[in-house]
């Protein structure tokens, strides 16, 4: 046990980290044996629909979290981004290619907002994503007149931003997804940025006597999370085509979960990009599992919850060991 | 002294990889004030944990008014007399003095607390102890010392047979040091026992009638204070002598040109109208009482707070800081009083603690360029000596000490010309304490300009080479080390102005 | 070592006691669409089904997954009653799933792709979204599996796809509430000095089914109403304004038709909503379009007592749906009537209908209808049955 | 040192600053009664201050109970969907096995004990941040309320069958005139709640926990216990919150209920309580809570449309956290 504790990809991962890879490949022999059909490519395309946008979304709220914050607006404002742009590009003939940056725009300004708000206005996450997310709601809702739209079908021409989710049976999204988590892991390991979202979520009045401009970077947290939002949004319309106005709130809590069953501190400074993705795929696979298994969404909800729980409190246990 | 009242015998206590404390025996008699001395870590604290119930020991006796006793949490030592005054406030800032006073055994009316038998019971508890203070008063509207008179009052109203006070006199202006030996001495004579652990060996000479020393876990002896000397306790607490005496003139050349000057800085209460100026390779003592607002004062020149007015020049030339970035700019260096919330990112490792303040230097196109990161820290780890396993240890796993040298390594890989060093070596041994000294010696021979701030008047005589005296808020003298003399300078900081 | 084993047992004990929570229940999502067939099924017994013709379709060991839009509204339950009903009835399996909310339609789109890999013998289906399923829907195809679809139709499916579309026709339905409200309104209307208001609440504008209802019966009301030599203006929520027949000016009009949409389809709001038009002095008649809509104007009238079934007095509220609040207050004469499609039919046809794809019969489309009801009809035996509590 | 003089005039800044926060969230609820009666008359009908009245019991108790763990530098985010699932349960205990009404709502209230020990246990005894172990028992609720409800939608019964006596706990019809006797509970359980802050152990304790924990624990206070009362209150009112829902909305549908925590935690903010910790009053939470619930039943009521109703919501919820936080600023200069 100590040994295998000692390997030093098990300590660059951290123990409970394999722990949970661990979780995620058994879940899925649980599931082949007990699921319906559950072997096979269909099965694990449809899981990764769910964990595209699901994973962008976490990704997001992974740095948020590491400075210590918080962002539940997550959720709407991917719908927002989702409604708006759509809406540009259904209504207004704007091209498709257009629409996407403008999807990654509109997650960008509520990254701006929300950041601008905590950093420099000093307005706690909470409230602020609280605010952010009915704002979300009711601009989402003024821009299309309170209609949902529909993203282009696959078949169509303006169709081709679909694969970026999958061409043929080649999951594309998963590929791009993970450039983007290796990216973000790069921006959170190596980079000044990453040090210091991560030193401010630890301990800011330090990070800022050491003649750091902490508001600057706590703010640029909040902005990855808006723009990789954005980009949550079109794999959520490139795998469910169509959004409405009013919603999304259901995807902060998983998103969240996701993150934190991998590792991420809820006060922030300690944050694991490896581990938010493990979270996500765990997530998405319940999901999918669940449903095979011919039960209800709910037992997702409530074992996602238990999963959560179980692996914090592991993460507490061990760290609380450590000191 | 009366006859003893409790009795530790061969405590053992193991925490996960250190043998805490191994076979320590410990007494107290009926009115003796009994010093508990030894170097951070030497055990102290830990054994007083035992004693209240907080650590549970692995062997060894505790006898207490004669019969053998084990205090399962701090509430069965409290109610059988054992009470504790932490070194660090226990205080709940957001209820009042009374509230706090009698938290845990409130008095009741039916359901409800009974506040005003409770405020009543403070104002006598503060009657007898000769202390004024308001007892419907907010916690955290009182002054530091006041706050500690608030916890003895707290320790007393217990009943109690025996009082440790872990340090209590480290956040104590000098005047509330006396307030408190008066209460102590009253305390003594009504044949209470009193554990009294400080570092300060003055006090230590004042007031205790027996030492015990503790060294790295195990009792090293005891002696009758009035029969040993200031270097028997230290040479028993490190075992060697190192005691040096103030520092008879300044190190500063008379021509060394003004690298700092302040004039007339405002900022609240606590800043008003400061000028002073810092030479090349100075050390410039600020002295001064708990609350003077020095601390105040160094952190409105780094802009960590906003300030009124006033002007700065540095090297002759006048500056605009409104925050730390501003400042570090312009080469100075703010070592807080409280590292571990202000100075250390303590889920960080060394190297990356080491900088914090210079990253953008350390960075090859996007990325940081880590392995000269690496480098450099090493280096500051070799050159200050500091204490670690590795430069990837977290920094929340090392000593006071050592974690004051990563703070100070931060400062020096940005090469800052202008050191602002607050209480440097607060909660620092006597070993790593003189090795923080050499080392700001040694800075200043470099040509760095140091401003330290320290309430502990044997470390601004022997370190200083001019010493700025403030008192509430305001400069109140200034004064070169030749002159300077403990009297003087306590005159200066009691100085009323109107 | 000895610690870590605690703690260790403390998380599995942790997740085991959780988990058996739920391990206990783990036999319930089976049942629970069985349950209700069993407990249920008493009202509406086999003279039910009025819109089914009567041909009996053999069931063989078939597989059917059935989704539904959401579990939320006793709407949706009746329906899954008759889809058990019928299953049992023809030996044949169904698996009913289906989102919380109609509004979930990504955990639709999910489950309607885990069907089509449970490779049943065919899907019924009650798409939330027209749009969102196309893609699966060509999945299913091309792994041939027949999808039906009820409740609500899916016009641009791929072609082939959808065998069969058992619908109600929602507009149509709509315009049944209206012919039956407008008659009972007229000769206030007649006799009104200045405009009078009829307030509509839509319970959100994006749904197909509601927004077909809620134009059905704007459009229907100015039909009737220009009959009459009545101008009609409609205000309120821009999608119903721009799409219905024709928009009036309400400077000048005789009847102002008020929609009302809140800003989240939670109950709360649709009753502040249906409150502030109930509390206007002109308004005469109201609808909801659906179940939480229609019941949200009766939770305003908690406070409000306007509503009521004599036009002369009150304001005459006509509901959508069925369900126990809304029949109380038809019987106990708050609202004047509701239009109530046949959940249990619809469910036990679209399981006859899959049966006879699977037997290799054709089949065709088979509409619904919207049935008015009101005290004077609900215990009528056409009515009866399609009034699920 | 030894004047008195300068922390007690601090002290009564303090105090003022807690009473003038109250004030000014009262003055902007008074500000948009008289602003929304000026714009719209209907607003100014007796039955539509019944109505605001009647929706938001439920998120008034949520906020009374939610206070305690706010205080406690923690956060309940399991109210919400906690509502709605003991809600679901009560409602299938009486409408589909049968139960008296009493025996429903019994069980809500216990059910919604249980959950609130669970949290308390999770961040009492396990450690875990209380955002996210509430956030669990959040997803957890949500799921159980559909399991035990069979996934139906629940109509508790309506007025004028047998068992809806329970209706009339919150409003009773004398002489044809409305009285909304639960506003009366809301106020009376305010002034139980307030004592309980102030003048019970369980309250000093709870405020002294969320002022600093560790010093608490030292004082030898059991303080696992008090850190899982704090939050045993919060799930008992969200209890109360549940029949008060089932009351006013009658039907209770499984899914739903997400949301509804922010509006009882923004309210609770708003009147005052400190996101931090230690500070904070019962009756700051109800008038924060009314001014939620004026823009939520005010703004149709000016004919604004839906969608606009969010945004501006958003925006004054900012700007009553802003306008606190600008005027610390300045105090701290």
């Amino acid at each position: 046990m100590e040994k295998i504790k000692h390997n030093p990809i098990v300590e660059k991962l951290g123990f409970n980290r394999i722990i949970l890879c661990g979780v995620l490949i058994l879940m899925y022999v649980f599931f082949t044996v007990f699921g319906d059909n559950f072997a096979g490519l269909p099965r694990i395309l449809s899981a990764l629909n769910y964990a595209y946008f699901l994973g962008f979304l976490s990704l997001g709220v992974t740095f948020v979290i590491a400075t210590g914050g918080i962002d539940f607006s997550i959720g709407p404002v991917m719908f927002c981004s989702a409604l708006v742009s759509g809406y540009c590009l259904t209504s207004y003939g704007v091209p498709v290619a257009l629409s996407l940056v403008i999807s990654i725009l509109v997650g960008t300004l509520f990254g701006i907002f929300n950041g601008y708000l905590v950093a420099y206005w000093s307005v706690p996450p909470f409230i602020v994503s609280m605010a952010s997310m009915n704002i979300a709601k009711g601009v989402a809702s003024v821009f299309t007149k309170t209609q949902s739209v529909s993203w282009p079908q696959g078949t169509s021409e303006q169709g081709w931003f679909r694969n970026l989710v999958k061409v043929g049976n080649f999951p594309v999204g998963l590929v791009i997804f993970l450039v983007f988590a290796v990216i973000c892991s790069i921006i959170l390991n190596k980079t000044r940025a990453g040090r210091y979202i991560l030193s401010l979520g630890s301990n800011k009045e330090a990070v800022r006597l050491s003649g750091v401009n902490v508001k600057k970077w706590e703010m640029l947290a909040y902005v990855i999370c808006g723009i990789l939002v954005g980009i949550a949004a079109i794999f959520f319309v490139a795998a469910y085509t169509t959004v409405q106005p009013g919603y999304g709130d259901s995807y902060n809590n998983e998103a969240i979960a996701g993150c934190v069953m991998g590792g991420t501190s809820m006060t922030g400074g300690l944050a694991s990009i490896g581990g938010t993705v493990i979270g996500v795929f765990i997530i998405a696979l319940l999901q999918e599992g669940i449903l095979a298994l011919h039960f209800s969404k709910d037992y997702q909800l409530i074992i996602t919850g238990i999963i959560v729980i179980v692996a914090v409190y592991a993460d507490v246990v061990a760290r609380r060991r450590r000191n | 002294m009366g006859e003893v009242i409790l009795t530790m015998k061969e405590i053992d206590k193991f925490f996960p990889g250190v043998h805490a404390l191994d076979h320590v025996s410990f007494e107290v008699r009926k009115g003796e004030v009994h010093a508990l001395m030894g170097e951070n870590g030497a055990g102290k604290s830990t054994l007083m944990k035992v004693l209240t119930g907080i650590y549970k020991k692995d062997s060894g006796t505790i006898i207490y008014e004669g019969k053998e006793v084990e205090f399962h949490n701090t509430r069965e030592a409290q109610s059988a007399g054992v009470v504790i005054v932490h070194q660090e406030l226990n205080m709940l800032g957001h209820l009042t003095v009374a509230q706090n006073i009698f938290i845990g055994r409130e008095f009741k009316k039916g359901i409800a607390i009974d506040d005003k038998k409770m405020n009543e019971e403070a104002k006598k508890l503060f009657d007898r102890l000769h202390i004024d203070i308001d007892p419907t008063e907010t916690m955290s509207n009182l002054t530091v010392g006041k706050q500690q008179m608030c916890e003895i009052a707290k320790a007393i109203s217990h009943d109690a047979k025996v009082i440790v006070f872990d340090e209590p006199s480290a956040a104590l202006t000098e005047t509330e040091i006396e307030e408190l030996f008066k209460i102590i001495r009253d305390l003594r004579k009504q044949q209470m026992g009193i554990v009294y652990i400080s570092h300060r060996m003055d006090e230590i000479k004042v007031i205790t009638d027996r030492v015990t020393v503790m060294r790295d876990g195990t009792y090293v002896g005891t002696l009758i204070t009035e029969e040993c000397t200031k270097d028997d306790i230290i040479n028993m607490m490190v075992g060697r002598v190192i005691y040096e005496d103030p520092k008879q003139k300044s190190m500063v050349a008379k021509d060394a040109p003004v690298v700092l000057k302040v004039e007339h800085l405002n900022a609240g209460r606590m800043v008003q109208d400061v000028s002073f100026e810092l030479h090349k390779g100075e050390i410039l003592g600020f002295s001064g009482l708990m609350g003077a607002g020095r601390t105040e004062t160094a952190r409105a020149i780094f802009g960590a707070d906003p300030k009124e007015s006033g002007d700065i020049y540095i090297n002759g030339e006048k500056v605009t800081i409104n925050s730390p970035e501003d400042a570090v700019k312009c080469g100075i260096g703010y070592l807080s009083e409280d590292r571990k919330r202000y100075g250390i990112v303590v889920q960080k490792t060394v190297a990356e603690n080491s900088t914090m303040a210079t990253l953008e230097k350390y960075v090859k196109g996007l990325f940081i360029d880590k392995k000269a990161e690496r480098e450099v820290s090493q280096e500051y780890v070799d050159s200050l000596d500091t204490k670690t396993p590795s430069i990837n240890q977290l920094v929340v796993n090392l000593s006071g000490g050592n974690q004051q040298k990563v703070v100070i390594a931060k400062w020096l890989v940005r090469n800052c010309d202008i050191l602002i060093f607050d209480e440097p070596t607060r909660g620092i041994d006597v070993g790593a304490k003189n090795e923080i000294y050499k080392l700001m010696n040694k800075l200043a021979e470099d040509g760095k300009s140091i401003i330290m701030i320290s309430s502990e008047m044997t470390e601004i005589l022997r370190m200083s080479d001019r010493i700025v005296v403030m008192c509430e808020g305001k400069k109140t003298g200034e004064i070169g080390i030749e002159e300077a003399s403990q009297e003087a300078i306590m005159n200066m900081a009691t100085r009323e102005i109107s | 070592m000895k610690k870590k084993v605690l703690t260790t047992l403390l998380c599995v004990s942790l997740a085991a006691t959780l988990l058996a929570g739920c391990g206990g229940k783990s036999d319930t999502p089976a049942s629970a669409d069985t349950a209700p067939a069993t407990e249920d099924a008493a009202p509406a017994t086999e003279d039910a089904a009025p819109a089914t013709d009567a041909s009996v379709a053999t069931g063989g060991d078939y597989k059917f997954e059935i989704i539904v839009k959401s579990y939320q509204s006793s709407y949706w339950q009746a329906a899954v009653t008759g889809v058990n009903q019928k299953a049992e009835e023809l030996g044949v399996t169904v698996n009913c799933t289906g989102p919380n909310a109609e509004s979930d339609i990504a955990d639709q789109v999910n489950m309607l792709n885990n069907a089509i890999n449970n490779q049943p013998n065919g899907i019924g289906l009650a798409a939330c979204d027209q749009e969102a399923c196309l893609d699966s829907l060509q999945t299913a195809m091309d792994k041939g599996i027949p999808v039906v679809c009820f409740d609500s139709g899916i016009p641009s499916a791929p072609e082939g796809s959808v065998y069969a579309t058992i619908a109600t026709d929602n507009y149509a339905a709509g315009a049944t509430a209206a012919e039956n409200l407008y008659p009972a309104l007229k000769d206030k209307i007649a006799s009104a000095t200045a405009p009078v208001r009829i307030g509509e609440v839509n319970q959100e504008a994006t749904s197909e089914s509601i927004t077909s209802r809620g134009l059905g019966f704007i459009d229907k009301i100015i039909e009737l109403a220009k009959a009459d030599g009545k101008a009609v203006a409609v205000i309120g929520n821009e999608y119903y304004v721009n799409n219905c027949s024709e928009k009036g000016d309400e400077a000048s009009a005789d009847i102002i038709i008020e929609v009302a949409v809140p800003a989240q389809t939670t109950v709360e709001l649709c009753a502040t909503e249906a409150s502030v038009i109930l509390n206007k002095a002109d308004t005469i008649g109201m609808f909801g379009s659906n179940q939480v809509a229609a019941e949200g104007i009766l939770t305003a009238n908690e406070n409000l007592d306007v509503l009521g079934t004599d036009p002369a007095t009150s304001i005459l509220a006509a509901g959508f749906d069925a369900g126990s609040v809304i029949k109380g207050a038809i019987t106990s004469g708050k609202m004047f009537g509701a239009v109530t499609q046949s959940p249990l039919a619809m469910g036990q046809t679209t399981v006859e209908v899959l049966t006879k794809i699977a037997n290799g019969e054709s089949v065709s489309d088979v509409p619904t209808q919207g049935y008015w009801y009101d005290s004077t009809n609900m215990k009528d035996a056409s009515i009866a049955p399609n009034l699920y509590d | 040192m030894s004047k008195n003089s300068v922390p007690n005039t601090q002290n009564k800044s303090v105090i003022s600053r807690l009473g003038g926060q109250k004030f000014i969230v009262l003055l902007v609820v008074v500000g948009l009664i008289i602003f929304f009666s000026a714009v719209s008359p209907d607003f100014r009908k007796y039955s539509t201050a019944m109505s605001i009245l009647d929706y938001s019991y439920y998120i008034a108790l949520m906020a009374i109970g939610v206070t305690f763990p706010l205080i406690t530098g923690g956060v309940d985010l399991s109210i919400g969907t906690g509502l709605i699932c003991y809600s679901l349960t009560g409602g299938f205990l009486i409408v589909q096995k049968g139960w008296p009404v009493w025996a429903g709502m019994l069980m809500a209230l216990l059910l919604s004990i249980v959950i609130g020990l669970l949290n308390g246990v999770l961040v009492s005894i396990m450690n875990l941040p209380p955002f996210l172990a509430t956030l669990c028992t959040c997803m957890i609720t949500r799921g159980l309320g559909s399991i035990f409800s069979n996934r139906l939608g629940i109509s508790w019964p309506t007025s004028g069958t047998p068992g809806s006596w329970f209706r009339n706990i919150f409003k009773i019809t004398v002489n044809g005139t409305k009285i909304p006797l639960g506003f009366l509970w809301v106020l009376l359980l305010v002034a139980v709640m307030a004592f309980v802050l102030n003048h019970t152990k369980i309250g000093r304790y709870t405020i002294a926990i969320g002022s600093n924990k560790e010093a608490t624990i030292l004082s030898g206070i059991n303080v696992k216990f008090y850190h899982i009362m704090a939050y045993v209150i919060s799930g008992l009112f969200a209890g109360l919150a549940a029949i008060a829902y089932s009351a006013v909305f009658s039907t209770v549908q499984p899914g739903t209920g997400a949301g509804f925590e922010l509006e009882a935690i923004g309210g609770a903010i708003i009147g005052g309580v400190s996101a931090s910790g230690g500070v904070g009053s019962v009756g700051g939470s109800l008038i924060g809570v009314f001014v939620i619930c004026l823009l939520k039943t005010g703004l149709p009521y000016i004919g604004l449309q839906a969608n606009w109703q969010q945004i501006i919501t958003g925006l004054v919820l900012i700007g009553a956290v802003l306008v606190d936080i600008m005027k610390k600023k300045k105090e701290k200069i």
